[in-house]
């Protein structure tokens, strides 16, 4: 079944008001393209889930889309703070931000059990932190072999995934490779899938190399053809991490109104992802990347 | 040996003296990134990278801007998901040495990086755990470097995000973390260690320049000291060159 | 740190009379050599573990090697019985063996809480079966979240897991493509790794596509390059299954003393693979797999 | 439409036609893996055929010899590892059928391929459970495909190895069971399929030439028939010539 779809009708038809949404990618990957046009169609009410909520995040809240944030790590990396973030949570603006705190390990195992099909998996983690004192989701199980005392965190299945990726097919078989992050988890714990791609690709480019498959096809609700649909943040193979947005973007958010001009400027005030790259051909051009390529091995028998 | 060198470079280098050959080390963002690609450089070329972004043993080209950045995969061993780091990697026990930091340290070690005030209603909000809980808990032992300023060194955190040695020695074990705990933390004025039967924090060596009273004023408890205070080893040439030319570290040398 | 050595020298150092030893590779990549060469060494008392007891297991049953069955499906895939297996369950000769059964699915979760440092993983499996009630150690456990009662199985770690692959450097970073069972929860598992190759490869073939590394080299104690070692079983990518050898066999196992005149003359007979790959030309030219090379992605930045 | 055909092709014909095209169907050794291939090659071209292997998506140029055939990678759209293929496929409910065959089978279903005779002193030992555990308790539906013989179709397993209907419709329910149960039994006689109220077998359709008293002779307990007993639809040409010559399946054809 062919699931290709423009971001706009996919964004439209497949996130509704209120939903969970999951949007991963860690540092690599992240579905910026998807988050715009949610901002663009002024999507609200969100739970938004994320182990690092980036500056995608950041711009999603200062859009007003979110009511509620799942994540394990609120900073720009390298960088410093994400300042919408900030200002939601310690401030309530543009509104008061509800929080669901976890470390990388919880939140990963929660959207492991989620993908697994079981409520809850255990851990040897979270003893002696504080996260389980302000998050009641984090609890004790015992041992049924040895008695030890361990802790859990129960599954999470999020209404929809987006997930950023270097290829699929048009039926939505798709294909990774750099870091994965937990991209497999959260496309197999969610209820509905969006794949964002740089290519669309023939099946048989799918098939010459399975074992490259992260997500199959027909996990995926839906095929979103965007390249240089995760930019500011990379694509192994295809761009570069635009290193100086992440630092610009210390200055452009340190202010409401800076945020709320660039939002104008670079979300509301175009149309698509097509626009955007249109806008900055220089910073396309030079974050492209060197070819490295691997060897090829063989599939036959 | 050079005797130009900033408090950052001197906190980097004992950092990276810290390692063995060939361990198996976590590495962190920021100053952690630059101190055990420091020691891979130097002293420790056999030394296997792991991040958690699932980036295994790492070769960068060039001084990574983040724990996710492209060149931690190309050209690695091997990449692996999120879950499989954290447990196949890290819970399993394979991890020799995590690094972590943070906004607040207390005595035992325990390390905030949440939070400053009340966590439903922060003064400042910080970015949180990350994957650090998981490091203080699980990594066979944790190096800690942060700068040294009474505001981050105090007598009782806001918030327990990563577990250190808790309120003493032995709380780690009665709590059943299988990790075991930290070994020290390198600061900017020099190095402490933890009192085996207390898990206390003591001061081992100091910084060139550096002073005791100096220290005991940036600590926001009554500090305790070894009885055979040493100076810290400066930064060699080698070192110093691997920083500012090979990793072009100087901007923040200061 | 350099892991090359001799499969004679592996099987003596690393695997001990009484261990407990995960021989894994699902149909692909069976550790043929490594087995005959634990019979050569008259290896005794072991705790076998592997979903699929499969030939190898049969043979070194046969040979006396074990003591106890850690599995979840003995037979002779596509063909019918192992029959050694069955002498020794329902005979007891050469000796009687004791059996630890699970399903598939349960036996694979036992090795990746092994791997996963947890002493137990929960499952929805198992409800309506009569495996628990011969099986103490598949057990209840609750969703501390929730309160549904799910089951649990045990971690296990074994002793040592050996491991066929196509390809590790030497210093034993490992790489596979085609099916990929559960070799790598087997080798995280285990507190010994000896990993079996077709090609010892220079680091760079393993660093020109970090994506296909299963176990990295810290955890590996030994990388032997045996060319054909899991014969009878397949390779992708440089060798077919042999379906002839699965359906022989049936006749050379039905009997005892017929399965010891083949343990003699291909086991016991042979000082090593390479004379055992000379004794059958044509069968190691005929299985030889055709190319089928997939194409090479891009790990540029 | 061929009148030559033997009871073995009715059945995998018969398994063929339970499948709709576009499902997600878990493949297991034997019949089933010619009958789902012979499906896909026939009337259900997207079928997604997942093997317990982690082969996803496969499509075989040869009519695979096992369950971890090469030529179910070759060409297939992904492969994954076990604990993924348990876990994310069969126990996330994305599973629509799954095939199951066995050694005895009683009236609710349920199915042994363990053990004949006592566990612990077996009169014969057979393979045990594989994935068939899993596939009986978590795919939403199972067809089980096995030849009618008396010493299968008993009153009474000697072990249960994958659950059927246990003692009754609700029982699966009852123990948290997932996955909805039996859909039909698949015979060399007839199809059966399960009545709603109890769970318990009862006879649809005979094959051609199969008789009533044929089918009661080869069960051991007394069957139940439908209302509306019909005769199983014959082989197509076009089965017969998948299964024979794409598949060179005469020989079994007896």
């Amino acid at each position: 079944m062919l699931k290709l779809a423009t971001m706009q009708d996919a964004m439209n038809r497949l996130v509704h008001d209120g939903d969970i949404v999951a949007m991963e990618g860690f540092t690599h990957l992240i579905p910026f393209a998807a988050g715009h046009e949610l901002i663009r169609q002024r999507r609200r009410e969100l739970t938004l889930v994320r182990l690092t909520p980036d500056l995608i995040f950041d711009q999603m809240i200062a859009a007003g889309c979110a009511r509620k944030l799942v994540f394990s790590w609120a900073g720009n990396p390298g960088v410093g703070s994400l300042h919408a973030f900030r200002r939601a949570v310690e401030h309530g603006f543009p509104r008061p931000l509800e929080l669901e705190e976890y470390s990388h390990f919880g939140l990963t195992l929660r959207l492991q059990a989620g993908a697994a099909g079981v409520p809850f998996l255990p851990t040897r983690n979270f003893a002696g932190s504080d996260l389980p004192r302000v998050n009641p989701r984090i609890c004790r199980v015992t041992c049924p072999h040895t008695g030890e005392e361990l802790w859990s965190v129960p599954a999470l299945t999020p209404d929809v995934a987006i997930l950023h990726a270097q290829r699929a097919d048009a039926e939505g078989n798709t294909q990774v490779w750099g870091l994965v992050g937990v991209h497999k988890e959260a496309a197999f714990a969610a209820r509905r899938v969006v794949v964002v791609v740089e290519e669309v690709v023939a099946p048989e480019v799918i098939r010459r190399d399975p074992n490259r498959t992260l997500i199959p096809g027909f996990r995926v609700d839906a095929v979103v053809e965007e390249p240089f649909g995760a930019h500011p943040s990379y694509v192994q193979g295809y761009y570069d991490r635009d290193n100086d947005f992440y630092a610009r973007w210390e200055e452009i958010s340190r202010d409401a109104q800076s945020l709320a001009r660039y939002l104008d400027e670079w979300v509301y005030g175009l149309a698509d992802r097509r626009t955007y790259r249109e806008k900055m051909p220089e910073t396309v051009e030079g974050l492209r990347a060197r070819q490295m390529l691997c060897a090829p091995v063989n599939y036959g028998y | 040996m050079s005797r130009n060198f900033s408090t950052y470079e001197i906190m980097v280098t004992s950092a990276a003296r810290m390692l063995r050959d060939a361990e198996v080390v976590f590495v962190g963002i920021g100053i952690p990134n630059v101190a055990v690609n420091l020691a891979r450089r130097t002293r420790c070329p056999n030394l296997v990278l792991i991040y958690e972004s699932g980036a295994i043993g790492s070769q960068p080209e060039r001084l990574p801007t983040s724990i996710g950045d492209p060149a931690l995969v190309t050209g690695a061993l091997g990449v692996c998901s999120m879950p499989e780091v954290f447990q196949y990697y890290l819970q399993r026990g394979l991890i020799d040495v995590g690094f972590l930091g943070g906004a607040q340290i207390d005595r035992y070690g325990n390390l905030n990086t949440t939070v400053i005030g009340d966590y439903h209603k922060p003064t400042t909000r910080l970015p949180g755990s990350g994957g650090a809980c998981e490091i203080a808990a699980l990594a066979r032992r944790t190096l800690i470097v942060m700068p040294h300023k009474r505001r981050s060194f105090t007598e009782r955190l806001d918030f327990v995000t990563s577990p250190g040695y808790l309120g003493g020695a032995d709380a780690r074990q009665r709590l059943g973390l299988p990790g075991g705990g930290p070994q020290a933390v390198i600061t900017d004025l020099g190095v402490l260690k933890f009192s085996p039967d207390q898990g206390e924090m003591v001061l081992e060596s100091l910084h060139p320049g550096a002073t005791l009273d100096q220290v005991q004023e940036n600590t926001g408890w009554l500090l305790r000291a070894a009885s055979q205070l040493t100076q810290t080893e400066p930064p060699s040439d080698e070192e110093l060159r691997v920083l500012r030319e090979e990793f072009g570290q100087r901007a923040a040398a200061s």
